[in-house]
């Protein structure tokens, strides 16, 4: 006795309210099984790197606000940082411990926004997602106050940042970092608590140590399989060798362990910050610049480490002011790599936790 | 110095590529080794084995057009010893370049190499799914080449020039202090530098 | 105490429950004949109702109406390259002819046999008449025997189900 | 709890929203003879209130037509006077049939508005959000408004869809909804049909909505809706099993079908079924949330894997039906709930001076309440961990339960027993069952949530493939 089963084709997506934006996953189904997936992204490519290619490397600054839109803060510190080893810029030391903090604020935020739609996506009604987003608010007010803008900072410079925090900024920071480890006491016991969370989560989207790096696997996705990877750690910028945080590594490698290195890198992020404000000194908070900024004709590879793990430019100069190569290493594409072999073989949900695991903004993917 | 704290020599790793793989590299600098373009996946595979790079991790994969040829770019990490090693190959034929796919060595390459496909126009040998990535099928051309939507009378693209920078006065212009965006003629008909404001 | 608008539903329920057999047989669609299908289970059940057996016309609905359909969705979702239409019958004689046996048949007993009619005086002494306890107590006394019978033909069904099953599930596995 | 910084609103724009509709800043902005018909309305509603309370309490209300505390006097009156007056006593039957078919309507759909608005506005409060709050007085307006809205827009129907039977499921799901009520009592002789086989009742309506939701994932002609559809009919199938057999331990307990009957001994023995068998009531509420495809059990609409599910291609009133029938339906399980588990109308003596329509509704509002309270908390199950749920954990359990129930109500029933030995016995042997059992059962099944949870491992050290294996040897 045999059944003949016919697969079919389901289209997850380009409007998908599980696939964070204009994604689209093929996907053929036997059942509720996955057989087959193809993912389809670029609907929201817009050539930013042939439009660097006009721009000066200032120009190109905004650019990277609008790649990967959640975490600004952290697209404008790794462009600054590449462009400034090109050309061979020094950075006060106060504008580096300002692009710590705002970097790790970029990062707490960021991971809210992850950690949050991750939950929404095993189905809970949103509400872990707002309540993370009460403090991703409070950082974005903290932007606002800051540079005027809350989602497209467009704060680092080359050589510092945009302005000096104002006044009223460091006592807000400072409420809001004492309250912070409330904050993520009470999302672990909504949701780490919630046996329902365990369940779909365990087990699924399992990614080995082995396949995460030569899958190139990068950040939370990378630290989930176990492997304690933090540029952070392993290639200090700015300041961060004068912090003092751990690394958090996942046991399994599984959606759980991704959603738990997420949450506890918010705890670390907001002791790396009690630290900067700490030892902040007072000086310039950025070097001037030419405009027209002409780098040494060379290539830089210059990385930082994002919320969603390695982000890299890799600019090539000519002499010239705009860049003549200029090239995004996004780390939610490259996550994606993995997709096909986390989803084949399992259900349709899982298949979505799994997705919602390894945090892709679309911008970020087609850039 | 542009490369990175933990880049390792590209003369070292040239040493020993080429003594365990003869013929393979093709070019060496204090930043990257340059390999032969139909042996990519031998060095790649080497380095990755290799007990002294472990270069375990395809970091970054990426092209760039120099216009009579391609270079296409590997980012390589070992994680375990952190450090960088960056691997080089020139496609020489601009017209319809071809290489060898780093798939079967990193998995990491999959979307990387359809991205480069896509956006350059090389394609990879033996990658398991080379369709393009971010453009519909059946886009004209490739367009980050350097050629995509040509400039005419022998220019190419790229700002050769900033809009209103006076160029006979190069102190000034490098001068900290003296130039901030107060300073650039607003006004400047239609000019790029007023775009940004 | 057959008042005219009992007599009215009852008329009016067999006319839907004949109409939707009748389109059972007639459409060509298997979704839509399971769907007039149960609008003739619930007609049943509404005639049921009529005749004051109240539980029957609840268990009507729910076994029928509720868990043969679903079973039958379950059949028609199941079943490999079903197409949306019925393909020609190819054995329309012999089944018109096997169906109006079947009709003369049930037509006959019905008329021949004594029904245990309450007229009159009883009519009236079991007004509103206690089904369940009437039926429960008919199924566990006189028609034990007939009822345990058919528990077991069920229950053996059931484990040939899960035996069939299991077999198949074991061969995939090995 | 909060601080001052949790209620300051963050920008401009969002002060003004929670200003807009202040109570206060309303009252505040009332004129002085308005302030004072006010006060006077007040005192009189408290007066009157007070002289019917003393009414109710002495006495001289009972059996009047205006004994409102049971609609049941004014519909025997009503019948009596028309008896009286030598009119045909269908007419009385008509006239009462309809009211309250009328009644039943109304309440419902009275109850769908304000269970829209209590729904959006508890979740928003437990989002910390404001929840609607622009239409009307805090936004009491907003589901009259949804449904213009909803009425006004398009109702498209897909190329490849069934027509016919794309139209009928909107209409087909919205009867037994409303079927449901019948049998609900809401006061001692007040319920629409008291049928003496009620219980059965109630599972055969709950068992036809699955055709409505299969015919509508069929029809729409779309994966999602079909996926949505079978995962469903496929839930729905499974969770009917332990709803029937948590509530035949009821039934064997009080020895009849009737729900009013059901209520009648839980007032009787002033003892409360959830009390008496919380593991029934327990499965009673999970496999009712399957059943009305709420949360944590809604995969069959599950919007992060399959948008919408069986309704993904419905809109305007469609969809809207969809809606409110979902919402009705979770409004119908609380007064289940209440009837079964939480003693109907009966609150140990209290009905005699309140309306038990009005406990009812209490109660039933308060198992709303959980239900949205669950929403706004839980993720969702995966379709086979359900499944797993039901067939290897609750019908088991179930069966068991019934088999304890069926040993303890022959010794309630026949042993003579007072009823506080008996039946304080059976509380205590189902609490043991419920929370021994359970656990044990779990245990069998090979379930440990606890070593599922585990944090991550903190290191300060760098490296790949090497010190992750390390580290995973050292934790």
């Amino acid at each position: 006795m045999t059944t003949v089963n016919e697969p079919y084709v389901l289209n997850i997506g380009p409007q998908h309210p599980s696939t964070h934006g204009v994604f689209r996953l093929r996907v053929v189904m036997d059942g509720e099984v996955i057989r087959d997936l193809d993912m389809i992204v670029g609907y929201l490519h817009r050539s930013m790197e042939k439009l660097a290619e006009e721009r000066t490397y200032t120009q190109n600054i905004p650019f990277t606000d609008r790649a990967d839109y959640l975490a600004a803060m952290s697209n404008n510190l790794g462009v600054c940082l590449a462009v400034e080893r090109l050309a061979g810029v020094e950075v006060p030391e106060r504008a580096s411990y300002l692009r710590v903090i705002f970097a790790e604020l970029q990062r707490i935020a960021s991971h809210a926004m992850a950690n949050g739609t991750l939950v929404s996506d095993a189905g809970a009604w949103q509400t872990p997602l707002l309540y993370m987003f009460r403090e991703r608010e409070k950082i974005l007010d903290l932007f606002e106050m800051t540079c005027g803008a809350r989602l497209t900072t467009n704060y680092m410079r080359i050589g510092g940042v945009a302005f000096d925090p104002p006044p009223e900024f460091w006592p807000a920071l400072q409420e809001l970092l004492d309250e912070m480890p409330a904050r993520i006491d009470e999302y672990a016991s909504l949701v780490v608590d919630s046996e329902i969370f365990l369940a779909r989560t365990r087990n699924v989207g399992v990614i080995s140590a082995a396949d995460a790096i030569n899958g190139s696997l990068v950040g939370p996705a990378l630290r989930g399989s176990g492997v304690p990877w933090d540029l952070r750690k392993a290639e200090p910028y700015c300041v961060y060798d004068r912090m003092n945080f751990e690394v958090p590594v996942g046991r399994h490698g599984d959606v759980y362990d991704r959603f738990m290195v997420r949450l506890e890198e918010t705890r670390q992020s907001v002791e790396i910050i009690k630290q900067a404000v700490a030892q902040i000194p007072d000086g310039p908070h950025k070097t001037d610049i030419p405009l027209a900024l002409r780098p040494p004709p060379g290539e830089v590879y210059g990385r930082v480490e994002g919320p969603r793990g390695e982000l890299g430019f890799y600019v090539v100069s000519d002499g010239t002011p705009a860049p003549y190569r200029f090239h995004i290493r996004a780390p939610s594409l490259i996550n994606l790599s993995l997709l096909r072999e986390m989803a084949v073989g399992v259900s349709l949900p899982d298949a979505v936790v799994a997705l919602g695991s390894l945090d892709i903004v679309v911008g970020d993917i087609d850039r | 110095m542009p490369a990175g704290p933990h880049q390792l020599d590209g003369h070292r790793i040239a040493a020993r590529l080429g003594a365990a793989l003869p013929g393979v590299v093709t070019r060496a600098t204090q930043e990257w080794v340059e390999v032969a373009p139909e042996r990519v996946q031998d060095a790649l595979r080497w380095l990755r084995d290799s007990e002294e790079f472990d270069a375990a991790q395809l970091s970054n994969l990426t092209a760039v057009d120099r216009h009579t040829h391609f270079e296409v770019v590997y980012h390589l990490q070992s994680l375990d010893l952190n450090q960088q090693v960056v691997v080089k190959a020139i496609v020489a034929d601009h017209e319809a370049p071809s290489l060898p796919s780093a798939y079967p060595v990193y998995k990491g390459a999959l979307l990387q190499e359809r991205e480069v496909y896509d956006l350059m126009g090389i394609r990879f040998a033996d990658h398991p799914d080379m369709r393009r990535l971010f453009l519909w099928e059946g886009f004209p051309g490739h367009p980050l080449r350097k050629d995509f939507l040509g400039i005419g009378h022998g220019q190419t693209s790229g700002l050769q020039r900033f809009p209103n920078e006076d160029l006979a006065n190069r102190d000034r212009m490098m001068n900290a202090g003296n130039l901030t965006s107060q300073d650039m003629p607003r006004e400047a008909g239609g000019s790029m530098a007023s775009g940004g404001h | 105490m057959e008042s005219p608008g009992i007599i009215l539903a009852f008329w009016v329920l067999s006319a839907i429950t004949v109409a939707g057999c009748a389109m059972v047989l007639v459409a060509r669609n298997l979704v839509h004949a399971l769907v007039f299908l149960v609008l003739a289970f619930l007609g049943m059940a509404g005639l049921f109702l009529t005749l004051s057996a109240d539980f029957l016309a609840v268990a009507q609905i729910l076994i029928y109406a509720g868990s043969i359909a679903v079973l039958m969705v379950f059949a028609i979702m199941l079943t490999p390259l079903a197409a949306r239409d019925n393909a020609n019958s190819l054995y329309l004689l012999p089944a018109l002819a096997s169906g109006l046996g079947m009709a003369a048949i049930v037509s006959f007993v019905a008329l021949v046999t004594p029904w245990a009619e309450l007229k009159g005086d009883a009519l009236a002494q079991n007004d509103p008449p206690t089904t369940v306890a009437a039926i429960g107590d008919l199924l566990l006394g006189r028609y034990v025997l007939p009822f345990e019978v058919a528990s077991v033909l069920l229950f053996f069904a059931l484990l040939g189900a899960i035996v069939l099953v299991h077999e198949r599930g074991s061969r995939e596995s090995q | 709890m909060s601080s001052a910084a949790d209620r300051r609103p963050a920008t401009p724009m969002a002060r003004q929203i929670l200003e807009h509709h202040s109570l206060l800043s309303r009252a505040r902005a009332l004129p002085g003879e308005a302030r004072f018909v006010l006060a006077v309305l007040t005192l009189g509603a408290l007066v009157a209130g007070a002289g019917i309370g003393f009414l109710v309490v002495t006495g001289q209300l009972d059996g009047r037509w205006y004994d409102l505390r049971d609609l049941g006097n004014a519909t025997a009156h009503f019948r009596g006077w028309t008896q009286r007056q030598g009119i045909h006593s269908a007419v009385p039957y008509l006239v009462t049939g309809l009211l309250g078919g009328i009644a039943i309507l109304s309440l419902v759909g009275g109850w769908l508005v304000i269970g829209v608005w209590a729904e959006r506005r508890l979740i928003a409060k437990f989002q910390i959000r404001q929840g609607p709050n622009r239409v009307g007085p805090f936004g009491l307006l907003q589901p009259l408004a949804d449904a213009v809205k909803l009425l006004q827009k398009e109702v498209l129907i897909p190329i490849g869809a069934d027509k016919l039977l794309f139209f009928l499921p909107p209409i087909l799901i919205f009867i037994p909804a409303m079927l449901g009520w019948g049998p609900v009592p809401w006061a001692p002789k007040m319920s629409y049909a008291d049928l003496n086989v009620g219980v059965v009742y109630t599972i055969a309506i709950s068992s036809l909505g699955v055709l409505a939701v299969f015919l509508a994932g069929w029809s729409s002609n779309n994966h999602y809706a079909l996926l949505g559809a079978m995962r469903t009919v496929a839930m729905m199938v499974s969770y009917e099993i332990p709803i029937s057999i948590s509530l035949l331990a009821i039934v064997l307990f009080t020895g009849s079908l009737q729900l009013s009957d059901i209520v009648a001994w839980q007032a009787q023995h002033n003892v409360w079924m959830i009390v008496l068998l919380p593991f029934g009531a327990f499965t009673f509420l999970f496999a009712s949330t399957a059943e009305i495809n709420r949360t944590p059990n809604d995969i069959g609409e599950a919007e992060s894997e399959i948008v919408a599910g069986f309704h993904t291609e419905y809109s305007g009133m469609k969809a809207g039906l969809f809606l409110a029938v979902e919402l009705g339906n979770a409004l119908l399980v609380g007064a289940m709930m209440s009837t079964f588990f939480f003693g109907g109308y009966s609150l140990f003596g209290l009905e005699r001076w309140i309306p038990g329509y009005l406990i009812m509704g209490a109660k039933t509002f308060l198992v709303y309440f959980g239900f949205v309270w669950l929403r706004a908390t839980l993720p969702r199950f995966r379709l086979d961990q359900l499944m797993a749920f039901a067939w290897k954990f609750l019908i088991p359990l179930s069966i068991i339960q019934l088999l304890f129930v069926a040993v303890e109500s022959m010794v309630v029933v026949q042993s003579g027993l007072p009823g506080i030995v008996t039946i304080g016995g059976s509380i205590i042997a189902n609490a043991a069952l419920t929370f021994v059992g359970v656990r044990a059962w779990a245990n069998a099944i090979g379930y440990s949530p606890k070593e599922m949870a585990s944090p991550p491992i903190m290191t300060n050290g760098v490296g790949g493939l090497r010190a992750a294996e390390q580290i995973r040897a050292a934790s």
